[in-house]
């Protein structure tokens, strides 16, 4: 397969939260702001990408029946190493993205990667489709924490632009379900047009 | 390339092997960030009370005393220049919350008054709870220089000196709360001694 | 005879009831609480108001029109039933923007996202007014306090509802102390029933609601059941924990008369699109609302509870429902 | 209180204008056209050719199987032709059509206005009668009567009802027949009671037709376990399914007939003809019909031939008012529309409803309001909204679970409407959907 | 190593351990049978087990794969295309090559050629119609112009003409699906053989009765006459219940058949125009 | 009194799924048709239970005692993973009834966050076992309840005109927030 289509599938047509739905509670749980949005983008960016190579590089020795915990525990590591690093280094971001850092383990788009894709691939492709599908999701949270910060806050990557708060309930739940619905619905219309 | 068979021994090898490197990796990494780890939430506490009492140049951490209260416990963080007590930091607490407990370091002149206070962890509302913040906003800042013996550490609406956070009454009245539980204790061990 | 005979199947007579006369009914009973409003808060009631109901016509034509290409249906009169409901449940000294901006989730999310009149699960008027509520509790707790038909728009003098000295006193003290302390200026019963209180606009005058209620009732908009299960459950409710701690607790009719509920129940929670259809799932929707009602003013943060009430009971309806299905005639089947 | 049945039900505005008219027979038209299928079940077959000559009362086709019933000539004359004529739906079915040429009837006809009060057959034999004599329901259903009166093995009947509602607006037929041959039709009643069995007869009456509850009251003693119930006034008391419940407070099942609760209704018309066909001999081939408006200056109620063109008794109540926009043949919740008026009356027409053009006019639909008006009024307990729903989504097998079949078309539901929704129609729609579905599946 | 280290590598692997023994033992000792199809669809399938396709697992989803007969309305949105064509290879579902087909509306009965006879006021839809009454028109057969068949159609293929009122399909769009044809009470449309520049002739018309009837319902109405059939050299032409159809399949598009019907009820559809006698004579004599 | 704030804090105030975000996917996945949701309610219910029971005794007896808490991840999942599909397989041989009831949903509870969400909460918030079993019954119920009235919501937009380009998820997204709306009602009741 071409690879630059296999590293751009992930940002519009197949983005894993716009059009295959996954990976939703971090999606709406972390993207406050912007800036946290990225930040576990980045984050399960970086597990995705290293599950992928590491599944697609040992799929063979694995037998069927423990091919799920193999995965998990591989994909588990990688989550505690970014646990540890963020919690020493980051600190400030690991208490905001708090319970969700380890709950990447159980994001049903590494995972999911790792099995339909990495399971089946050579080792390049598998990589670079982790990047992509990782991007994809880095820049659906990002455009999600930015519309939810400007509205809920008015203000992006914490730079103030209106006097006074936003629309609280951005911030909260709900504004969280309602602001990630109309933007599939918008991000939706605009790639039909663009294709 | 076949797979590998499901039988028994590759199995047992195969989960044995990978939680194997797993897990060393793990350990590795664990010893390699301990200490990092330890270091940043050590600096976060020191940060506080480097907010709160004025500078000092010993390691108040290391002389801290508690107190407990009501089936909890304050944290007395004494900073010292040279041998003089130039002021105290108290990790406090109010249950009173909006959403839950609200954490704060209240720094005290020998004194009594407040010096300063910051706010070290809480589920208040952003936007609104989230005002005692002083990223988020400068309302804490009245508490600056106040002695309680004068300053009455509960908000107007309940007939104290505070100016509560618009529309965060309770976020605010949890606040004096948690300063007030601090300025008795810290009072009440004062007095004793 | 050269004309062609028509064709269509039966029935070929029809009553004379439509969509558009119970919106209108249901305008008609809003009118007195209109008066009244407008009689303690003045100019101010009637502009929130008539901001409130232009803005959710006009968002209710231009999305119609612009957005779903639909041939726009403003004159079947549900937009100007949001819009006074919505307007009913705001204070009037609300800013003219948020009013607007309320009207447009009214109408936008609440109603049209889901394809219009009869297709939405939320009530849209409280949908409007809970996503002004969270978004800014604020400019949405500031209650003017009565000040006549002159009253100016700006700096009405702002004070407590009757709910909000509730809420802060639950077991402090009881209601009559609450209502001789002169600080707290709690409404006595006489002022519940005229209106002369702080309140949202629609909320204040229970004699206006229940003349509303009366005439809906009579023109048949709707049934007793709803209200009556809502009121019931209240009564009863509250009766309880004021008859167990007189001292801690609003006694049932103090209850009835403040705060939102004579309006949702009777104007609210009857919406059709969003309550159950049949008679037991009214029933069991309107103890539902009363019971979160009581649950909410009694033990939760905010001092009034029937708007998430009634949302939250929406939620239930497509339940009730399913499991709630009309009595069938002939309910054993032959041959399985 | 009257009694009534307890669930939904509407009363639309009543407009009996015709209640006052004595029946009158009808001139007898110069042609007629009679369909072989007038009722529930197997068509019949012609058993006439081209160019024979009929007299009134001789079969012309006879049945086909035990759910059928005999077609018999109307009048006398010649068969112009056998073939397919449109019937009331427009669509073209096998029918005779007869050139009058006189008015002779068979020998066997009692033609004579005389009361025969004494019944001396027994119950077979009066089943047989119906049968020869091509009786079914003059309710509307147009069920054969014989099928009804053969109790199916291990069911039990033990009380009769005679349907002398007539809940449907404007209609008069039965009325008048209540009040001009109420001892034949008592006769008739006692004829089925004997044919079924039983020994109590229900005649429920609503109670807009006092007159008629009055002489039948005074007429009753005088027969056997005969009694007259007057009933509250609502639509569709009629259906046998309410009357039963409104009268004996029983609940047929669903699914079920009335057998399976011990009874069996019939109609006020179909006493009377029971009486004519068992006592007099004479096959069912005329009836009365109904021809109201209020467009029209003279309303009447005519003793009209099987087969006469509705055009004719058109004609003869003073022609069609410029106003006419609709024509409905039955009721106006269940009658149908007419698109043509050359269609014949047949033996299930109970009434020529003339509608002006304002009456007549469906209002624009709206999208429905969720007001639940459509559920209180049925009197089967369905939500018609959410089967209209399910079958413009086509989801029939939800349809058949929300008991879609239990609809007995009786449109309250869409004349309660305020958004005007096409309830009944896509009930209908939906209805034959899903007896496909179960057809097919009876089948494998 | 420092004895944390070590502790953690024996937690885990003993775990590790245990977790694989466990489920071997279980697994063989709970065996249960089932379609191995549905094994090898599963580990066909991503095993993300996310419920994207709506069912609760890969597994449950491989199971519906395998018992339905075509893939409609089952996708799983992680694997995708790729997927989806693995699983299809799997259970040996290439859909077959069909011949291309059209849709045809065998009607013409615009209010020209049919008289009104009476107005229709109900509910917008040719089934309702239909099961009512025979139309607004004196056929019983022909198109009832409520619009059903376009309703039905998912390719925008069909549109209603209001003039003709009448049903008109895009050839270009018209994928053949036949949704319209089921959904027309009334048997009007037919699938045909596409033929090149999607010409075709075909009987118009639906009209089962005998001519007189027929003609006087309709002026454009097939009446049975046969005189089309007495010209087709490719015995693409038959006749029953007074009404006559060309097979597509033999029907040559020699057009012999169109000039000779009586009522115009033959259609030719994107034919060049014809040559006029005078014209084909004139080329005779110049050649 | 502590188990009832716990219960009526986990179904209402603090809604796993409204309030704190957790078992989204299955969330918007399964919720297409009632059936199948009360499936899904009913088997989370159930491994949500169990595995926080093995998780609790993982924690205390195994991973505080050694100092290894960092592991909690890692053996949690693992855990979590391997008894889901024991519970499965033994079901499936078990009683195929409660399988064809359940079992078909077990699969998605691998990966469904509200699993190993609930029961790293139940350790952050220092309950004992009682209690954590108490918090992940409450949890499963509040998600049950979530996930049940959201497909009858659901279920009924099915009938209802909603316009193209929102069908689907993106209304399902709307009404959720909807949801999450009418629930922030139940704030401070405990
Ligand atoms: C979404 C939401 C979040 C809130 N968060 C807080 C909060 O964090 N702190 C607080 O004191 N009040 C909070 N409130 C309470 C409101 O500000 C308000 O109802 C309060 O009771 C108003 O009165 P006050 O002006 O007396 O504070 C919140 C209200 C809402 C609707
Ligand atoms: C398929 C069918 C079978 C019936 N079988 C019987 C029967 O065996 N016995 C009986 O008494 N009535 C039978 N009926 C008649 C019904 O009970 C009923 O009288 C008839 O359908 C007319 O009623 P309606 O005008 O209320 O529709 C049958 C009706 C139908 C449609
Ligand atoms: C909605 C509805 C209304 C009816 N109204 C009447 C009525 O007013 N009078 C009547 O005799 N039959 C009425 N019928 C028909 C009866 O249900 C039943 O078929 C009839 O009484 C049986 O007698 P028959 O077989 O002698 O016609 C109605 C049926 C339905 C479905
Ligand atoms: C009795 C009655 C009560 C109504 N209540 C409301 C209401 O509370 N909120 C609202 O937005 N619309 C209300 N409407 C108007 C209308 O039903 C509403 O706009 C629909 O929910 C829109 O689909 C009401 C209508 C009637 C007839
Ligand atoms: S009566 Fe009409 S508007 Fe009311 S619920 Fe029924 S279908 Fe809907
Ligand atoms: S659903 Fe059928 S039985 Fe019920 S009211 Fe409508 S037409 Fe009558
Ligand atoms: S429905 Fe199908 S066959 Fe008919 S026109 Fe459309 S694409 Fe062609
Ligand atoms: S072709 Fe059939 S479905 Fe289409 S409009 Fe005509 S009658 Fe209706
Ligand atoms: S990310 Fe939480 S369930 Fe998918």
């Amino acid at each position: 397969m071409n690879q630059l289509k296999n590293f751009t599938k992930g940002f519009i047509r197949e983005n894993p939260v716009f059009a295959l739905f996954l990976g939703l509670c971090p999606t709406l749980g972390v993207t406050t702001t912007a800036i946290n949005g990225m930040g576990m983008g980045l984050a399960t960016t970086f597990v995705l990408l290293m599950a992928n190579i590491v599944v697609s590089l040992i799929k063979n020795f694995i037998p069927d029946k423990v091919r799920i915990p193999s995965f998990i525990v591989i994909i588990a590591s990688f989550v505690t190493i970014v646990e540890l690093t963020m919690q020493a280094y980051l600190p400030d971001l690991f208490e905001t993205l708090g319970l969700f850092i380890p709950l990447i383990v159980v994001n049903c788009l590494v995972l999911g990667r790792a099995e339909a894709f990495a399971s089946k691939n050579k080792l390049l492709s598998s990589a670079v489709d982790g990047l992509g599908m990782g991007l994809g999701f880095t820049f659906a949270l990002t455009l999600l924490g930015s519309v939810r910060e400007i509205l809920g806050s008015g203000s992006i990557f914490g730079l103030k632009f209106i006097e006074g708060d936003g629309m609280l309930i951005f911030i909260l739940s709900p504004g969280a379900f309602i602001a990630l619905g109309y933007l599939i619905v918008i991000i939706n219309k605009l790639s039909r047009k663009g294709a | 390339m076949a797979k590998k068979e499901s039988n028994l021994k590759n199995m047992l090898f195969a989960l044995l092997l990978i939680t194997l490197i797993a897990s060393a990796s793990l350990g590795g990494i664990y010893e390699l960030t301990k200490e990092p780890i330890a270091a940043a939430k050590l600096e976060k506490k020191n940060n506080a009370i480097k907010q709160v009492i004025p500078e000092f140049d010993n390691n108040p951490t290391s002389e801290v005393y508690k107190a407990a209260v009501n089936g909890d416990t304050l944290y007395f963080y004494p900073g010292k220049k040279g041998n003089d007590l130039v002021g105290t930091a108290v990790e406090t607490y109010s249950n009173l919350g909006f959403s839950g407990e609200i954490k704060v370091m209240v720094g005290f002149l020998p004194d009594g008054t407040i010096n300063d206070v910051a706010v070290l962890e809480h589920e208040e509302t952003p936007g609104l709870g989230d005002k005692m913040e002083r990223k988020k906003s400068d309302w804490s800042v009245q508490f600056q220089g106040k002695n309680p013996e004068t300053f009455r550490l509960s908000v107007k609406k309940d007939g104290g000196d505070v100016d509560a956070i618009t529309a965060s009454t309770i976020s605010s009245r949890a606040f004096c709360d948690a300063v007030a539980r601090a300025y008795e204790e810290y009072k009440s061990i004062n007095d004793n001694k | 005879m050269n004309k062609l005979l028509t064709v269509s199947p039966s029935p070929h007579e029809y009553s004379r009831e439509s969509t558009r006369k119970l919106m209108y009914g249901v305008v008609i009973a809003l009118a007195p609480a209109l008066l009244a409003t407008i009689w303690f808060f003045g100019w101010a009631a009637l502009i929130v108001t008539s901001v409130s109901v232009v803005s959710c016509i006009i968002f209710e034509y231009l999305i119609q029109k612009f957005i779903l290409r639909i041939k726009p249906t403003i004159t079947d009169g549900s937009a100007i039933v949001t819009g006074l409901l919505l307007a009913f449940c705001l204070p009037s000294n609300l800013p003219p923007g948020l009013v607007i901006l309320g009207a447009l989730v009214a109408i936008g999310i609440g109603k049209m996202t889901f394809g219009g009149l009869g297709n939405n699960p939320f009530n849209p008027a409280l949908v409007g007014r809970v996503f002004l509520f969270l978004s800014f509790p604020a400019q949405m707790t500031t209650w003017p306090l009565p000040g006549g038909f002159n009253a100016s728009f700006t700096d009405a003098l702002t004070g407590a509802t009757p709910l909000s000295i509730l809420n802060e006193n639950y077991d402090k003290a009881g209601i009559d102390v609450l209502m001789s302390d002169p600080e707290l200026s709690m409404p006595g019963y006489q002022e519940l029933f005229w209106g002369n209180m702080g309140g949202s606009l629609g909320e204040i005058a229970a004699f206006a609601l229940i003349i509303g209620l009366g005439y809906m009732l009579i023109r048949k908009i709707i049934t007793w059941h709803i209200p009556v299960s809502i009121l019931l459950t209240v009564t009863v409710f509250t009766g309880i924990l004021w008859l167990a701690r007189p001292e801690a607790n609003a006694d049932p009719l103090y209850h009835l008369m403040t705060g939102g509920l004579l309006l949702g129940a009777i104007f609210m929670a009857t919406d059709y699109v969003t309550s159950p259809m049949s008679k037991k799932g009214m029933i069991i929707y309107g103890t539902g609302i009363g019971v979160i009602t009581v649950l909410i003013r009694r033990f939760g943060a905010y001092p009034e509870g029937v708007q998430f009430a009634i949302l939250i009971m929406n939620a239930f309806t497509p339940l009730i429902n399913i499991y709630m299905k009309p009595k069938r005639f002939g309910e054993e089947v032959k041959n399985g | 209180m009257l009694k009534t049945f307890p669930k939904g039900g509407v009363h639309p505005p009543e407009n009996k204008i015709s209640s006052g008219v004595p029946i009158e027979a009808m001139p007898l038209p110069e042609q007629v056209i009679i369909p072989v299928n007038q009722h529930l079940g197997a068509p019949a077959e012609a058993v006439v050719e081209k160019g024979e000559t009929v007299k009134a009362g001789q079969i012309i086709a006879r049945s086909k199987g035990f759910v059928s019933a005999n077609i018999h000539s109307s009048v006398s004359g010649k068969v112009l032709k056998v073939d397919k004529m449109p019937d009331a739906s427009g669509y073209k079915q096998t029918s005779v059509v007869i050139n009058v040429e006189g008015d002779e009837w068979l020998e066997t006809v009692d033609r004579s206005k005389e009361l025969k009060k004494n019944i001396s057959l027994s119950g077979e034999e009066i089943i047989k009668k119906c049968a020869e004599n091509g009786i079914v329901g003059m309710g509307g259903a147009t069920f054969p009567s014989h099928v009804k009166l053969s109790i199916p093995q291990g069911k039990k009947c033990d009380v009769l009802i005679i349907n002398g509602v007539e809940c449907e607006p404007y209609l008069t037929s039965d009325h008048r027949l209540m009040i001009e041959k109420p001892e034949e039709l008592l006769t008739g009643t006692s004829l089925l009671m004997k044919a079924l069995g039983v020994n109590r007869a229900f005649i429920g009456i609503e109670n807009n037709k006092k007159d008629a509850i009055d002489k039948l009251k005074g007429l009753a003693s005088s027969y056997d376990g005969i009694s007259i119930h007057a009933l509250k006034v609502k639509y569709p008391q009629g259906a046998e399914k309410q009357l039963i419940k409104a009268l004996i407070n029983r609940e047929v099942p669903s699914g079920g007939l009335p057998v399976d609760v011990g009874t069996v209704v019939h109609n006020a018309g179909t006493a009377f003809a029971v009486y004519e066909a068992v006592q007099k001999n004479k096959p069912l081939v005329e009836r009365v019909v109904t021809v109201s408006g209020k467009g029209l200056d003279k309303t009447l109620n005519l003793l009209a031939r099987i087969g006469t063109p509705v055009s004719k008794l058109i004609e003869y109540a003073g022609g069609l008012p410029e106003s006419t926009a609709k024509v409905v043949n039955g009721g106006p919740m269940m009658g149908k529309a007419l698109g043509s008026l050359e269609v014949p009356v047949t033996k299930g027409t109970s009434g020529i409803i003339i509608f002006r053009d304002e009456e007549s006019r469906r209002k624009e639909k709206g999208p429905c309001i969720r007001c639940a008006r459509c559920i209180s009024v049925c009197p089967m307990g369905l939500e018609p909204y959410l089967l209209m729903t399910l079958t413009e989504k086509e989801l029939y097998e939800r349809a058949e679970k929300d008991r879609i079949m239990d609809c007995m078309e009786c449109g309250s539901c869409s004349f309660t409407c305020p958004a005007n929704r096409p309830l009944l129609d896509y009930i209908r729609l939906g209805k034959a959907y899903v007896g496909k579905i179960i057809r097919e599946r009876k089948q494998k | 190593m420092s004895s944390v280290v070590l502790i953690t590598i024996i937690s885990l692997s003993l775990l590790g351990v245990i977790a694989a023994l466990i489920l071997y033992f279980v697994a063989s000792k709970f065996k249960v049978y089932e379609d191995p199809l549905i094994d090898e669809v599963e580990a066909a399938l991503p095993a993300a087990n996310c419920g994207g396709c709506g069912f609760a697992g890969c597994r449950n989803f491989a199971e519906a794969l395998v018992k339905s007969d075509t893939f409609e309305g089952l996708s799983c949105p992680v694997g995708g295309n790729e997927t989806m064509a693995l699983v299809a290879k799997i259970l040996g579902r290439e859909a077959p090559e069909v011949e291309p087909r059209v849709a045809v509306v065998r009607c013409n009965g615009t209010p020209g050629h049919r008289k009104k006879t009476s107005r229709y006021d109900g509910e917008l839809n040719c089934t309702i119609a239909h099961n009512l009454y025979r139309g607004e028109t004196d056929c019983q057969y022909g198109c009832l112009g409520l619009g059903e068949c376009v309703d039905a159609c998912d390719f925008d293929a069909m549109y209603m003409d209001s003039k003709t009122e009448l049903p008109v399909i895009i050839d270009d769009k018209c994928v053949a699906c036949g949704a319209c044809v089921r959904a027309c009470p009334r048997d009007i449309i037919e699938l045909r053989k596409r033929a090149r520049k999607d010409r075709k002739i075909f009987v118009s018309c639906v009209n089962k009765d005998k001519g007189g009837p027929a003609r006087k319902a309709c002026a454009v109405a097939c009446i049975g006459c046969g005189k089309c059939q007495e010209v087709c050299n490719f015995d693409a032409i038959t006749i029953e219940n007074n009404l006559a159809f060309i097979d597509s399949d033999k029907c040559k598009l020699c057009r012999k058949c169109e000039p000779v019907c009586p009522t115009g009820a033959i259609l030719e559809i994107n034919f060049p125009p014809r040559k006029s006698e005078q014209t084909k004579e004139a080329e005779k004599a110049e050649a | 009194m502590e188990y009832i704030i716990i219960i009526i804090s986990a179904i209402f105030v603090n809604n796993i799924v409204l309030n704190k975000f957790l078992g989204i996917c299955p969330f918007i996945g399964v919720s297409a048709r009632l059936e199948t949701a009360m499936g899904m309610s009913g088997a989370v219910l159930f491994v949500m239970t169990i595995a926080t029971l093995v998780t609790y005794l993982i924690q205390n007896y195994i991973l505080v005692p050694f100092g290894i808490g960092f592991m909690q991840t890692i053996t949690f999942i693992l855990v979590i993973a391997t008894l889901v599909q024991l519970v499965e397989i033994i079901l499936k041989k078990v009683s195929p009834s409660l399988y064809q009831a359940l079992g078909i949903f077990l699969p998605l509870i691998t990966t469904n966050c509200a699993v190993l969400g609930v029961a790293i909460m139940a350790g952050q918030q220092d309950l004992n076992l009682m209690e954590s079993i108490v918090f992940a019954i409450a949890n499963s119920i509040g998600f049950g309840l979530a996930l049940i009235l959201f497909s009858g919501l659901r279920e009924q937009l099915e009938l209802a005109e909603v316009p193209g380009p929102m069908r689907g998820v993106p209304i399902a997204f709307i009404v959720a927030g909807l949801l999450a709306m009418a629930f922030m009602g139940f704030a401070g009741i405990v």
